[in-house]
C-alpha cells in the first residue's frame, strides 16, 4: 500500500501539514474559511514534534498489524480492503478511547467535541494527502510500501 | 466438520475468526454462542443502556463480518462438553460437533454475591445484551428514579454513568475506599469520584451490601452497619468470574483461568483458550494471568487463530490497562500504577484547574506503569515504552512535557519502533 | 542625540482577513520579524528586522503576506540617495566596514542587456531543435592546434589529447565552498551535475567526505587559504582550479567566521572547529606570474598530468594580459569571473566599486588569446552574474568556451538575493550552517530544480542557435557576427569585438 | 573597390574531372552551368580549369582584377621585387553583349625569387603575397594563384562570363563552375566564384552560419579574411586543413561536416577516438549552415555537403568522368547517361582524384 514516508532531516518545523491536514477535514476545505469562521477551530490529524532543531511530522503509520483495530471495542476501527489505510468510522465510535492506549505512535486524538477519536485516515479519495501535497519541503512523501 | 471451531462470540472470537482467514480462505470456521444475537459488540451496553448507541447498531463493526469471512454461527447453545480424544464437542441439545482445531474463548461471568434479597426483582448483573435490554425494560416498566450500583470497578461505573444518563439518581457503593482501586491510584480516583459527584452521583465506599429489601420488587439496599438506599434497581458489578467448566470437565488444565502458552494453547493439544478465560502471560508481573480487558482477548484470539490456521506466531505478553471515559473525564491507566513496594520512582504532574493528572511510574529508569486523565492523547507512546522496557534514564526529564513525544526519544528507539513503516529517522 | 539608526528598508503587509493565525511565519523567521501575541490572538511583525529575504511570504499558506519596500523615505537627492545616507549612519555607528553579499548590485551598464543575436531569414534555413539533433556538448582544457595522424587517411590517432572536462553544456556550477554555502546546497549542486553532464565546483571550502563519489564531477579549488587540499583531494577531482581572485572582490581574502565552522566543516577544511577560515587576500606563495608557473606545474605533478589545472582571476583592467600570461604559464582553463559575480560576504566598498563588467572581459580576452594565436592552449570559462541562457549564448558568442553560474544556481534553490548571506541565517537554508536552517534546503528538490534550470537554459539556447541556423555550440563559439550592440558606444563595440545594430554581414 | 562582399543565396555549382588526366574544353562546364540559369541572377559567374597552363605548369598563375593601371602598377612593382616574371599578359576575351565595364584583367606566371623565400615554404610565401595585394593595393584584386589552373569570373550570367573569357578555347582535365544568387550584394567581380588560393579553388551554395566562429578561427592561424565571404573561408579551410595540416578529403569532410557526437559514439573505438578529438581541436572549423561546395585543387575535385544536407549536391559517374553538380539537370547536359547518379550524404565527400595523386 501506499503510506506516508517521514523524513525528518527535510521537516523544517512549519507546522503546514497540520494546517492543511486540519482544513482537509474541516467542513469549508477552505483555508481561511476553515481558520476564521468554522467553531470548533478545525484539529489537524497529524502532528508535528519540535525539539532544538529536530522536527517531524507525524500521523497514523497505517500499521501492517494495527493494535488500534484489535482494540476497538465496537469495530469502528478497520482496515479499508482497498486503500489498506486503517480507517475509523466515526459513526460507530463511542469515544472509549483504547486506540489511544494502543497505538505505539501516539498518533490517534480526541476529536469532535472530544467525543470520537481522530486520525489519519490518508485522506482517501484524495490524488494525494494533504500534508503530503502541502508539504514545502517534502518532508513528507507518498510512496508504494 | 467444523475445522475451526470456536466457543464464545465475543472480542477473542472474532480476533481468531480475521487472522483464520489471513491464511486460510476456507477452512470451515463454526462459532457457537450460548447468546441468542448474533455477534455485537458487549462493552457498548452501557452505551446502549445510555441511548447513546441505537439498538440496532449494537453489530460489532461491520454486521457482514461473519458473512463476509464464511463463518458459522450456532446461537443460543451450550456446549456441554469436550471430547479432546474424539475431537468433538457435544451441545446442550445433543449434538455433537466435531473438529480439528477448538478455541475456548468462553469469558467469565458476574459474580453475584450471595445476599439476601439478590434474586428480586430489580436486582441485575450487566455484561450482556440481555441483560441490558432486561435492565432497559425494567427502568420503563417501573419509573426508575434511584439505583444502587454494587462495585466501583469499571463495569459498575460505566454502567452508574449510563443510568445518570437516563436521569437515575445513583449511588455506587464500593467495598475499597476509592473507585477503580485496581487500577487507578489515589490521586486519579479523587478526579474522577468528583466528576461522578458533580453528576449527583453518590459514592459510598468501605461498605457493601449486606442485604437487598422490597416486597415483590426491589425497595432498597441495606448496606453493612445499616445504612439504607433507597432505591427501585440494583446493579451487581463486583467482578466476574471465568467460565471455565467446560475445560475443567475435559481434562484441561484450568487454574483460575486456563493457562496457556505462548501460542495461546491449553495443555492439550489442538485445544487453544482466549480472552477472559485465559491465563496468558503478563509481562510486567512475570507470570501468567488473566488479564480481562478487550485489546488484549482480540490479540490473543488473533494469536490462538494464527496458530490453529497453521501459522505459527508468538503472543508476547501483555499487562494491565485500561481506557474509559467517566462523566466526561478521560483516562488511560497502564501497568503498575501505584506500587506500594520500594525501589519505584514516579514523576507526577497535576493541574489543579484543568483537572490534568500525569503519573508515571519507573524502575530502575525503565517505565513500569502510568496514569493519564483529562489529557491522554499520547499514552500509547508510554504504552510502547513499557512493553519495549526502554531505558529512559536520558530523557526522563522530558518525559512530563506537554509536548513529550516521539522527538524525545533517542533516535535509535525511534528507529526502532518506525522500522517497517515508512519513517526515515 | 537620538540614536541616528538607518531606517529599516521593508515593510510587512499582513492582510489580517486572511492571516489565520497558523504562526508559520513567526516559527521560520530567523530574523525574528513575526511574533504571535496570544493574547490578542494576532501576529505581529517587527519591520526593522526584516532582510526582505521573502521566505514567510513563501511559506504563507494564505498568501496573507507582501513584504514590500518601506515607503519610509528622505528628500529626493540624486546624489545623497538613501542607501548613502543609510551607509553613511551604520558606519557611523559601527565604525567598520560594510559587509555585504551576492554581487555588485549598482547600475553600471549590463552589455548583455545591450547585445542582440541574430535569427535566420530565406537566405539559408533555422534548424527545428525538437526535429534536427543540437549540440552542445563542450569539452574544457588544452587542446592540440593540430591533430596528427598516421597516413593523411591513416585511422592512427598520433596527437595526445590533454585531459578534458566533457560538459553536455556550456553552463558549470561556480565556485561556492561549504561554510559559505550548506552541506545541502553543495549536495544539490554535486548532485545535478553529475545527473545532467556538468560540473561543480567546491570554492575554498575542501570537499566534504560525502561528496568524494560526486569526484567525476567536481572541479576542486585550490585558494590561498589552501583548506583541505590534500593529494587526495586534487586526485578526486575532475580538474583543478587555482583561484587567484574572485569578481565580486578582487583583490580581497575570504573570512569564514569561527561560528559557521562547525564540526563537519572543520574536518573538511582541516582547521579547527570554531576558529575564523581565513584565506589571505594574496596566495603567500604567489608573488609573480612564474610562481603561479610553479603551482599550476606542482599541481599538475600531484595528479600525474591527468586533470586539467585552470586559473580563476577577477576581471580586472588588465585582464587579457594577464590571461595571456596564464596560459603560457601553462593553465588548461582559465577562469574570468566579472564584478557582477556573487559572494558570500564582502566589503561593500569593492564589490561595488572594483572590477569590470564580465562581457567586455570575455570579449578582450578571447580576442588577445586569438590574436596570440594560444586560444587553443586554454579554454576560457567565464563567471559573473549569468542570469538567463540569453546571457550564456551571448557569452559562448563571444568566445568563451563556458560559463560558470552560481547566483543563478542559488535562486533556483530559493534565494531571493536579500544579500545577507553574510549574517549566517539565511532562511532558505543555503547561505547558513544552522541546523534549524540547513534542513529547509531539502537536496532533493534543490537537485531536481538546479537539472531544471540546466535543461531549461539548455533548451533555450537550443531554440535560439536553431534559429541561427547552427546546430553545434562550436559553430557559436566567438561567432561575433550572431552578435550586435544597442546603444552602445563605438569603444564600447570595439571591446566588445561586435558591430552595431543595422550593420550587415 | 568595394571588398565587403556577402554571398547568400541560391546558386548553381558544377564540377566536373576526368580521373585519367584527359583534358577537354571548357564549353561543357559552360554548357553544364548556363542549364541551371534559374538558378543565378546575373550578378556574378565563374570558372576553375585544372591543368591549363601546361606551358606553365611549374609556374604560380596570378589572375588580377585592376581597377586602374595606378593599381597595376604597385602590384607588379610588388610582384616583381618576389617573383622573376616568367609572362605577363592581358587575359584574352571576347566581346559579349552582357558583360559590361569590365576591370582590367590580366595573368602573371611567376617563380618565387629563392633569395626572397629564403628557405621559407613556398606555399605559404605565395599565400602572403596574395594576403598582401588583396589586402593593401587599393583598386588590385588577386582572384588566381595556383599553377597550372586559373579561375576565370565576373558579373554577368555564368554561361556569358565563360563565353566572355574564351574558355571554350581552353582545355583541361577538370573544371568548376558557378552561378551566383546573392541576395543583398551589388555585383563586383572579385566577389563572384570560383574563390581561389594557390590551386585551391571554391565554388560555394549556401551561407554559412558560422562564418564568424570559422573567420575568426582562421584568423588565429594567420589567415585574414578580407572578402567577408563564406567562399573564402572555405577555401582557407581547406588550405589549412588539407594543405598545412596534411589531412585526407574524408577527414577534412570530418571537420567541415563533423557527425553528430550521438553518431561518433555509436563508431568503433579507434575512429570514436579520433572523431571526437577533431571536434575537440577543430571545433573552430565545423561549417555550420546549408552549404554545398565544389573545391578544386591540383589533384583532383572534391564536393561537399553540410552535416545535415540543407543544400542540394548530385553526383555522377561515367568512366574515368565525375561530375557533381547543384542539379542533375547540369551532369545531363554534358553527360547523357552517366553510369551511376546518386545523392552523398550530409558530410560525406565526393573525391574525384587525378590519376597517379594522392589528396
Amino acid at each position: 500500500m501506499k503510506k506516508i514516508r517521514i523524513r525528518e532531516k527535510y521537516c523544517m518545523g512549519c507546522r503546514l501539514c497540520e494546517i492543511y491536514c486540519a482544513v482537509q477535514h474541516s467542513k469549508s476545505k477552505d483555508l481561511v474559511k476553515a481558520y476564521r469562521g468554522e467553531y470548533p477551530k478545525p484539529v489537524p490529524r497529524i502532528l508535528v514534534e519540535e525539539k532544538d532543531y529536530l522536527s517531524f511530522a507525524i500521523q497514523c503509520r497505517h500499521c501492517e498489524d494495527a493494535p488500534c483495530i484489535g482494540a476497538c471495542i465496537t469495530g469502528a476501527m478497520s482496515r479499508d480492503p482497498k486503500s489498506g489505510a486503517v480507517l475509523c468510522d466515526e459513526n460507530k465510535c463511542v469515544g472509549c478511547w483504547m486506540c489511544i492506549m494502543m497505538c505505539p505512535f501516539g498518533v490517534i486524538g480526541r476529536g469532535k467535541e472530544k467525543k470520537v477519536i481522530s486520525k489519519c485516515d490518508l485522506c482517501v479519495g484524495e490524488k494525494e494527502p494533504a500534508c503530503v501535497k502541502n508539504c514545502p519541503n517534502e518532508a513528507l512523501v507518498l510512496e508504494e510500501e | 466438520m467444523a475445522k475451526y471451531l470456536i466457543v464464545g462470540n465475543s472480542a477473542a472470537a472474532v480476533g481468531a475468526v480475521g487472522s483464520i482467514r489471513q491464511v486460510d480462505k476456507d477452512g470451515k470456521i463454526v462459532v457457537v454462542s450460548n447468546e441468542t444475537h448474533s455477534l455485537y459488540s458487549r462493552p457498548l451496553i452501557t452505551y446502549l443502556l445510555a441511548g447513546q448507541v441505537d439498538k440496532n447498531k449494537m453489530s460489532y463493526g461491520d454486521p457482514m463480518f461473519y458473512r463476509k469471512n464464511d463463518v458459522e454461527e450456532i446461537l443460543g447453545k451450550e456446549v456441554v462438553a469436550v471430547h479432546p480424544a474424539e475431537k468433538k464437542v457435544i451441545l446442550n441439545n445433543g449434538a455433537a460437533l466435531p473438529y480439528q482445531k477448538l478455541l475456548l474463548a468462553t469469558g467469565g461471568r458476574p459474580i453475584v454475591p450471595q445476599v439476601e434479597g439478590k434474586d428480586l426483582p430489580g436486582v441485575f448483573t450487566f455484561t450482556t445484551l440481555d441483560d441490558a435490554k432486561k435492565v432497559d425494560e425494567f427502568i420503563k416498566k417501573n419509573e426508575v428514579k434511584s439505583a444502587v450500583v454494587v462495585g466501583g470497578g469499571l463495569i459498575g461505573l460505566k454502567t452508574a454513568e449510563a443510568l445518570i444518563a437516563r436521569g437515575i439518581k445513583v449511588t455506587i457503593v464500593e467495598l475499597a475506599d476509592r473507585i477503580l482501586s485496581a487500577t487507578f491510584d489515589r490521586k486519579a480516583s479523587e478526579i474522577v469520584e468528583t466528576a461522578l459527584r458533580e453528576r449527583g452521583c453518590e459514592l459510598i465506599t468501605k461498605n457493601t451490601v449486606w442485604k437487598v429489601t422490597g416486597r415483590g420488587v426491589v425497595k432498597k439496599v441495606v448496606l453493612q452497619g445499616g445504612v439504607e438506599v433507597d432505591c427501585q434497581l440494583v446493579i451487581f458489578a463486583i467482578g466476574v468470574m471465568p467460565n471455565t467448566e467446560l475445560a475443567k470437565s475435559a481434562g484441561i488444565e484450568v487454574r483460575k483461568g486456563i493457562p496457556v502458552d505462548d501460542r495461546m494453547q491449553t495443555n492439550i493439544p489442538d485445544i487453544y483458550a482466549a480472552g477472559d478465560v485465559a491465563e496468558a502471560y503478563d509481562m510486567l508481573m512475570s507470570t501468567k494471568r488473566q488479564i480481562a480487558i478487550w485489546p488484549n482477548a482480540y490479540a490473543q484470539g488473533s494469536i490462538a487463530g494464527s496458530n490453529m490456521a497453521g501459522d505459527a506466531k508468538n503472543y508476547d505478553g501483555s499487562f494491565a490497562m485500561n481506557a474509559v471515559e467517566i462523566c466526561g473525564v478521560p483516562t488511560i491507566s497502564i501497568g503498575l500504577t501505584d506500587p506500594q513496594e520500594a525501589g519505584y520512582e514516579v514523576l507526577e504532574q497535576y493541574g489543579k484547574e484543568s483537572m490534568v493528572y500525569k503519573k508515571i511510574v519507573l524502575k530502575d529508569d525503565v517505565i513500569v506503569g502510568a496514569i493519564f486523565i483529562n489529557k491522554i492523547d499520547r499514552a500509547g507512546v508510554f504504552r510502547a515504552l513499557i512493553k519495549s522496557k526502554t531505558n529512559v534514564g536520558i530523557f526522563k526529564a522530558d518525559l512530563l512535557r506537554d509536548d513529550f513525544g516521539f522527538v524525545w526519544l533517542p533516535e535509535t528507539f525511534r528507529k526502532h519502533m518506525v522500522v517497517g513503516e515508512g519513517t526515515e529517522v | 542625540m537620538v540614536k541616528s539608526t538607518p531606517p529599516f528598508g521593508f515593510a510587512i503587509k499582513r492582510d489580517d482577513e486572511k492571516c489565520i493565525r497558523c504562526q508559520a511565519c513567526a516559527r521560520m523567521c530567523s530574523n525574528d520579524v513575526h511574533a504571535y501575541d496570544a493574547e490578542k490572538d494576532i501576529i505581529v511583525s517587527d519591520s526593522t528586522k526584516c532582510v526582505g529575504c521573502h521566505f514567510c511570504e513563501a511559506i504563507c499558506p494564505t498568501s496573507a503576506l507582501t513584504v514590500e519596500r518601506t515607503q519610509s523615505q528622505y528628500r529626493e537627492n540624486f546624489n545623497w540617495t538613501a542607501e548613502v545616507i543609510n551607509d553613511i549612519k551604520s558606519q557611523a555607528g559601527s565604525g567598520g566596514v560594510i559587509l555585504t553579499g551576492m554581487g555588485c548590485d549598482k547600475p553600471y551598464t549590463n552589455y548583455w542587456d545591450r547585445i542582440v543575436l541574430n535569427a535566420s531569414q530565406v537566405t539559408n534555413p533555422s534548424i527545428d531543435p525538437l526535429r534536427e539533433p543540437m549540440e552542445l556538448k563542450t569539452f574544457i582544457g588544452r587542446k592540440p592546434d593540430r591533430i596528427e595522424m598516421g597516413s593523411p587517411e591513416g585511422p592512427k590517432l598520433e596527437t595526445e589529447i590533454p585531459h578534458q572536462l566533457e560538459l553536455e553544456a556550456p553552463i558549470m556550477f561556480s565556485a561556492m565552498s561549504y561554510g559559505s554555502i550548506s552541506y545541502n546546497a553543495c549536495f544539490a549542486l554535486a548532485r545535478a551535475a553529475s545527473d545532467f553532464g556538468t560540473f561543480w565546483n567546491t570554492g575554498e571550502g575542501g570537499l566534504h567526505r560525502d561528496f568524494y563519489r560526486y569526484g567525476p564531477r567536481t572541479i576542486v579549488q585550490v585558494a590561498s587559504g589552501r583548506f583541505g587540499v590534500t593529494r587526495e583531494y586534487l586526485n578526486t577531482g575532475a580538474a583543478i582550479e587555482i583561484k587567484i581572485g574572485q569578481g565580486a572582490k578582487p583583490g580581497i581574502g575570504g573570512h569564514l567566521p569561527g561560528e559557521k565552522v562547525t564540526e563537519p566543516i572543520s574536518e573538511t577544511r582541516m582547521i579547527p572547529a570554531g576558529t575564523d577560515a581565513l584565506s589571505p587576500a594574496p596566495h603567500h606563495d604567489i608573488y609573480s606570474i612564474e610562481d603561479l608557473r610553479q603551482l599550476i606545474y606542482a599541481l599538475k605533478e600531484a595528479t600525474r598530468y591527468r586533470k586539467p589545472v585552470g586559473v580563476k582571476i577577477a576581471a580586472v583592467h588588465n585582464v587579457a594580459p594577464i590571461s595571456s600570461g596564464i596560459v603560457r604559464a601553462g593553465a588548461d582553463f582559465i577562469v574570468i569571473d566579472g564584478m557582477r559575480g556573487g559572494t558570500g560576504a564582502a566589503p561593500k566598498v569593492t564589490r561595488d566599486n572594483v572590477g569590470i563588467p564580465i562581457e567586455i572581459a570575455t570579449a578582450v580576452v578571447d580576442s588577445r588569446l586569438r590574436e596570440e594565436g594560444i586560444r587553443n592552449q586554454a579554454s576560457l570559462v567565464v563567471a559573473g552574474g549569468f542570469r538567463k541562457s540569453s546571457d550564456v549564448i551571448k557569452a559562448i558568442a563571444l568566445g568563451a568556451d563556458a560559463v560558470y553560474v552560481a547566483t543563478s544556481a542559488l535562486v533556483a534553490m530559493g534565494c531571493t538575493i536579500c544579500q545577507k548571506c553574510y549574517t549566517g541565517k539565511c532562511n532558505w537554508g543555503i547561505a547558513t550552517q544552522d541546523p534549524y536552517l540547513t534542513k529547509r534546503l531539502n537536496p532533493e528538490i534543490a537537485t531536481r530544480r538546479l537539472k531544471n534550470l540546466l535543461r531549461a537554459w539548455s533548451l533555450e539556447i537550443k531554440e535560439m542557435m536553431g534559429g541561427m541556423g547552427i546546430n553545434a555550440i562550436e559553430s557559436l563559439r566567438g561567432n561575433r557576427e550572431q552578435l550586435r550592440g544597442v546603444g552602445l558606444s563605438e569603444m564600447e563595440l570595439k571591446m566588445l569585438g561586435i558591430k552595431s545594430v543595422g550593420e550587415a554581414w | 573597390m568595394r571588398r565587403m562582399e556577402v554571398d547568400r543565396g541560391g546558386c548553381s555549382l558544377f564540377g566536373m574531372i576526368d580521373e585519367s588526366g584527359d583534358r577537354f574544353s571548357g564549353a561543357q562546364a559552360i554548357n553544364a552551368i548556363a542549364k541551371m540559369q534559374d538558378r543565378e541572377n546575373g550578378l556574378g559567374g565563374g570558372f576553375a580549369g585544372y591543368g591549363i597552363y601546361p606551358e606553365f605548369k611549374d609556374c604560380h598563375a596570378f589572375h588580377l582584377l585592376y581597377d586602374n593601371e595606378k593599381a597595376k602598377e604597385y602590384t607588379e612593382i610588388c610582384l616583381d621585387e618576389n617573383y622573376s616574371i616568367e609572362r605577363a599578359e592581358p587575359i584574352p576575351t571576347r566581346k559579349v553583349p552582357a558583360i559590361k565595364n569590365p576591370p582590367l584583367l590580366w595573368r602573371y606566371f611567376l617563380t618565387v625569387k629563392e633569395t626572397k623565400a629564403n628557405g621559407a615554404d613556398i606555399g605559404d610565401f605565395v599565400v602572403n603575397t596574395v594576403m598582401k595585394i588583396n589586402g593593401e593595393v587599393d583598386g588590385a584584386f588577386v582572384i588566381s594563384s595556383g599553377k597550372n589552373m586559373g579561375i576565370f569570373k565576373g558579373v554577368g550570367f555564368a554561361g556569358e562570363v565563360g563565353k566572355f573569357f574564351r574558355l571554350d578555347e581552353y582545355e583541361g582535365h577538370a573544371w568548376t563552375a558557378h552561378g551566383r544568387f546573392p541576395t543583398n550584394t551589388v555585383g563586383w567581380w572579385g566577389g563572384a566564384h570560383p574563390f581561389g588560393l594557390l590551386d585551391w579553388s571554391v565554388v560555394h551554395n549556401g551561407e554559412i552560419s558560422s562564418y564568424g566562429t570559422n573567420k575568426r578561427y582562421l584568423e588565429s592561424f594567420g589567415y585574414r579574411c578580407t572578402l567577408f565571404t563564406d567562399t573564402e573561408v572555405i577555401a582557407y579551410l581547406f588550405d589549412l586543413l588539407a594543405r598545412k595540416h596534411g589531412f585526407g578529403f574524408d577527414t577534412v569532410g570530418r571537420i567541415l561536416a563533423a557527425p553528430f557526437w550521438d553518431e561518433i559514439e555509436r563508431l568503433p573505438e579507434k575512429e570514436r577516438e579520433i572523431c571526437k578529438a577533431l571536434r575537440m581541436a577543430y571545433g573552430g572549423a565545423l561549417v555550420n549552415g546549408p552549404f554545398a561546395v565544389v573545391v578544386g585543387h591540383s589533384n583532383g575535385i572534391v564536393g561537399i555537403n553540410d552535416r545535415i544536407k540543407l543544400r542540394p549536391l548530385v553526383a555522377a559517374r561515367k568512366g574515368s568522368m565525375l561530375y557533381m553538380s547543384s542539379e542533375e539537370s547540369g551532369i545531363r547536359e554534358v553527360c547523357q547517361s552517366p553510369g551511376k547518379v546518386w545523392m552523398p550524404e550530409a558530410g560525406e565527400p565526393v573525391v574525384g582524384r587525378l590519376e597517379g595523386t594522392h589528396g
